[in-house]
């Protein structure tokens, strides 16, 4: 199964798509929150892989990337750690150019088991060469739309993504935000306009009612500074699941 | 340094326009957020649409003669050529308007600006030296300047930190990554993406996303032009046989090669050995483009380590790569002790200071003049990206 | 400021050179001790020669335009002139080789040096600005170079001692008297005495004696000289209504008057409120020339004190005292609080960092516009001498 | 009687002139030098009117002068000293131009009863302004020559000064030495050769042997720093004073 055939089964089932989001590596036990993820009622879920220079990524983001740099964490180490652990939902990869452009990186992917790829700073212009080996490798590369991209554009991304199509709420990096951005839902209304892939929002969603509020008009949210901003203030990976299983809650009660 | 490629072969339509893609080659692209592609795309048509413009031209031409200082000297080095046995011109940007070549480019952008309504210069800078060119054009211009400088940077180069703020710029302390020139790189582009509605990423090199790499190119090509004009002047030959400029991002050079692409000069860009991403990098995407990129072996980005700050850069513009790739340019490096050994030989033969940064394409010709990579006799032109006052201080710890 | 003198009657002639004892009107001369007059008789004589000898003449012109990056820009402070209500242009000698208009002078001495046979050149310097021109010019021309620097000095502007030693020269420390510029003099000249046969004193400003003062200012003319054709293009009247200039020695101002002394504008001489020797001297003799200098009522020299260390200076150019007393120049003096002021306000509105030197007369400028005292719709040209990059840890400290 | 006449009989006496220095007002006590240097057997005496700005004095001199300078010494002060005692040889005042061209300066001297006045920073060619309050005043303007005057200028110069010609002996400011120059010799020789106006030689004149060496050459001798070096150094006047008789002693017993 496809991610996007699940994901349209999610929706199909009257559910919102929760992905939480793990920086790989970013402690030693860190598949531990894959397991906390999942058992607090993941959809899926996505890994970032870190770099060097994430230019998409605020402070928190940043901080769990160098924090698992620093660790020794390298792409090889984050699939291997895959290899030890089964989970029941799909994985997505989300990482930079420089890494996702290198010579088999896609192949690795799906080699151990994750079955999509966010790149963002690979746009709709220069996804080919991208979108060549992860289709050879069976990995579906997930594109992204902005509150600036003309709405003229949405249809072709939608045609080109796949997986679902991830709406970045704001005109920003990632990282928590106080409310969720008017931009957000603004986004997500044109591009369900535009296609009935599934749309997820991603990007300064950081409480269940910023998850709820999003739901309204989109198929799902992807949630991670907010879950690395307590994993590297020292939660655990059960209080970090705890978060999850509290938005998860909160969109499975949430007025229709 | 290879032999001269068949110059006639490959050198018609050089160093024109890239494809539409931004491509020279395979280098360049567009490799930004979604989020920023739509102001990638403004800023190109507008440039497109200003470069044709002849009221624009003029209006820059007006600047750069009569604000900063152009056309800049050529000075023939008579003293180190005489002892180096060839001929040696300067092509003297340290005499242009905040020090360095750096004021073309940001003059050019920042008009590029006020013309699209923008408000707001941003801005990443290393050594300074761009963020002072930045901070002057916006005062110029009555417009605002925010400038992304490494804490580290911050900290090496205090001067420059309040000529900024003299000249009204507000100085962003970058406290990610490795503090320096690419964090700055990273953390003005994120910025750029929650303020593109008033604000304009001068970005101070040959690199970025498309059209910056080929934009920055054409707003230094008055080095080359003015220097081809010069060149003729000064030269028997009217062209001289070997054009030599220090590569950090590669704006001086790419400026200076455009003037000399098409005629049978041998170009030679001169990067610092701490960061020589031609000879040491490996292709890749860093800060919206594919070129060369010095990496570790898993596809990190590395520190680049040079005397000079602003060769602290670990990429290299794209058209670069190609030119490389071509064999039109050759690239090489030169270590940090030949530079500051070359600094104060210019200084002592010539009474120029130059910057630690143009030092290295000085290094370079005083090594290959000496070992007989150029030959006796050689014309060389030298393109003296900027003065040396920014370096004093890093002197005289050395010293 | 006085009313416009009769200009047409007394213009004619001004500036031109001094009668053969070396006097403007009452002051100059050749207040030397017996032993330095045949040196400074030789200066005279080579000097004589060579202004006459088209020869000598253009090798300087093509050292000025190939190497000191002459002629200098012209450029429009709009931003400010319409915040002042009038019409402001300033002349770039801040974008000169070394970073101010001293080393238009220094390049012809020290040409004239050689032409002399000399190879050694002797400076006194205040702030490092005429040091390191004379250690430029040494280090172009092959020649060795000594230069004389108060120890107070040399503790204030150390950056600009590592500069002078990088290009070669030999910085003396003079621990005499104030330990300040005025020392420098007497320390120099002392050790002229001793050296003329080898060596050649090569003064920074328009005071020494006799040939000194004129020659000076016939070598600083061209900033003058370039500024009225420059103005011609640029103003519907070709000549501004003032003209104006900081004085310390008064070299700028100097070179900058020639160019307009026989026009209509008003020339404007702007002290430091510290150092104004023609508003608080007297009439005396100092350095081998008699003009205005600050002392006490016993008629020993005062120091000058002022923000600006080349403006640290109690004497004036003979020739200054000279236009004043006639009333075809006229002195003002500025203090340190809008100095630092009008570097501020210049960086902002123009983006050009100023040297304090310079801001004096951009104080004044902004003072008479804002009291009115320059009415509105003025044309103004003002020299802006040199570049504020040696005076920013300075302004750091004040900040 | 004048400085002329008075230095022509000590020469017709065929006794070498000796005229030692001292810095007016460089002690308290000053003035206990001009006793001594006339009980040393002293000709005349130089007095030298501090000036801020000496600049044909070496590093002795000028520490003399700052000293008095410091001492709050102004022309007046030494002047009104000098009212206060009596000496029965000539009295010279050294000072420069910016001093010596104030108004009135010369009839000051006279009325202090100084005779002679030598102004180093004004050469020949400025001296017409300062010839005439001289003149008019009674005061005797000696005038300089240095080892680079052109000889054709020596009859000008001697004629035009008053009392003796001031022969510098070398290329250089006042200041001790180790040898006296052999320009000085030469300077002397030339001037004589263009006048028989006494010719005293200046600068350098350290030590019993110089004077003695000088002597031979030129009708009388200046002595200056080495006086005011030891004066600096802690000696009292009467072993100052006892110097300058070890050169009278000298200078008395030279071989012809
Ligand atoms: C004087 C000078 N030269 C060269 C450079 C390198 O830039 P580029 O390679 O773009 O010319 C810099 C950058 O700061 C610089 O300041
Ligand atoms: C920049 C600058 N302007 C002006 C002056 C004053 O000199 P002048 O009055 O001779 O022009 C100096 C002297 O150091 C200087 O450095």
């Amino acid at each position: 199964m496809t991610l996007e055939t699940h994901l349209r089964a999610v929706r199909e089932g009257g559910r919102t798509a929760l992905v939480p989001y793990v920086t790989g590596g970013i402690t030693e036990s860190w598949t531990d929150l894959l397991a906390a993820y999942e058992a607090a009622g993941a959809d899926a879920i996505e890994i970032g892989l870190p770099f060097s220079d994430p230019m998409l990524d605020g402070v928190t983001i940043q901080e769990a990337s160098d924090r698992s740099l620093a660790r020794g964490t390298t792409v090889e180490s984050i699939l291997s750690d895959l290899a030890g652990i089964s989970v029941g939902i799909p994985l997505i990869a989300m990482t930079y150019a420089n890494l996702a452009l290198r010579d088999g990186f896609c192949a690795r992917l799906r080699a151990a088991g994750v079955v999509a790829l966010v790149v963002p700073d690979v746009p709709l212009d220069e996804v080919s060469d991208l979108e060549r080996s992860a289709a050879a490798a069976g990995v579906e590369l997930v594109l992204l739309a902005a509150p600036s991209t003309p709405p003229a554009k949405l249809p072709e991304i939608a045609t080109r993504s796949r997986g679902f199509l991830y709406a970045i709420s704001r005109m920003g990096t990632t990282g928590e935000a106080g409310e969720l951005a008017e931009s957000a839902t603004v986004l997500a209304d044109a591009i369900r306009n535009a296609t009935d892939l599934p749309v997820l929002v991603g990007f300064g969603v950081s409480t269940p009612a910023h998850a709820v509020h999003a739901a309204r008009h989109a198929d799902g949210v992807v949630v991670a500074s907010t879950l690395m901003r307590a994993l590297l203030d020292g939660a655990t990976p059960s209080e970090v699941g705890a978060r999850v299983a509290a938005m998860r809650t909160a969109l499975d009660t949430m007025a229709p | 340094m290879r032999d001269a490629p068949a110059v006639d072969r490959i050198r018609a339509g050089q160093m024109a326009e890239p494809s539409t893609a931004g491509r020279f080659g395979g280098f360049g692209g567009r490799f930004v957020p979604e989020s920023l592609v739509p102001a990638c795309q403004e800023v190109e048509r507008a440039f497109r649409e200003a470069w044709a413009d002849p009221r624009f031209r003029g209006q820059l031409d007006r600047l750069l003669a009569g604000y900063a200082g152009r056309p800049t000297a050529l000075t023939p080095a008579w003293r180190l050529s005489g002892d180096l046995g060839i001929t040696l011109l300067l092509k003297r940007e340290d005499l242009a308007h905040t020090g360095s070549h750096k004021i073309n480019n940001v003059l050019g952008q920042a008009l590029l600006a006020r013309r699209m309504g923008k408000t707001r210069l941003i801005a990443e800078t290393g050594a300074g030296q761009h963020g002072v060119a930045t901070a002057t054009a916006a005062a110029l211009l009555g417009m605002r300047a925010t400038v992304f400088m490494g804490q580290r940077d911050i900290e090496r180069q205090a001067l420059n930190v309040f000529r900024m703020e003299m000249l009204g710029a507000e100085v962003v302390p970058v406290t990610s990554g490795s503090r320096t020139l690419k964090d700055s790189c990273n953390e003005a582009m994120r910025h750029w993406v929650g303020a593109v509605e008033d604000s304009y990423y001068c970005i101070g090199s040959v690199m970025g996303p498309h059209p910056y790499p080929w934009m920055v190119r054409e707003f230094q090509r008055v080095i080359g032009d003015e220097a081809r004009t010069q060149c003729a002047t000064e030269l028997p030959a009217a062209v001289p046989d070997y054009v030599v400029a220090c590569v950090g991002g590669g704006s001086n050079a790419a400026g200076t090669f455009a003037g000399f692409v098409d005629t049978s000069a041998r170009l030679i860009g001169v990067e610092a050995a701490g960061g020589a991403a031609m000879t040491d990098g490996a292709v890749g995407v860093l800060h919206g483009f594919r070129s060369r990129v010095l990496q570790d072996d898993q596809g990190q980005i590395a520190e680049a380590h040079s005397v000079a700050a602003g060769l602290d850069y670990p990429g290299i513009g794209p058209e670069h790569a190609h030119l490389g790739e071509l064999g039109r340019a050759t690239y090489v490096t030169v270590g940090d002790d030949e530079v500051v050994a070359a600094v104060h030989r210019l200084a002592r033969s010539e009474g120029i200071l130059c910057a630690l940064e143009s030092a290295h394409a000085v290094a370079w010709v005083i090594r290959a003049a000496e070992s007989g990579e150029l030959p006796p006799g050689a014309t060389v032109l030298l393109t003296l990206s900027g003065r040396g006052d920014k370096d004093m201080s890093a002197l005289m710890e050395l010293a």
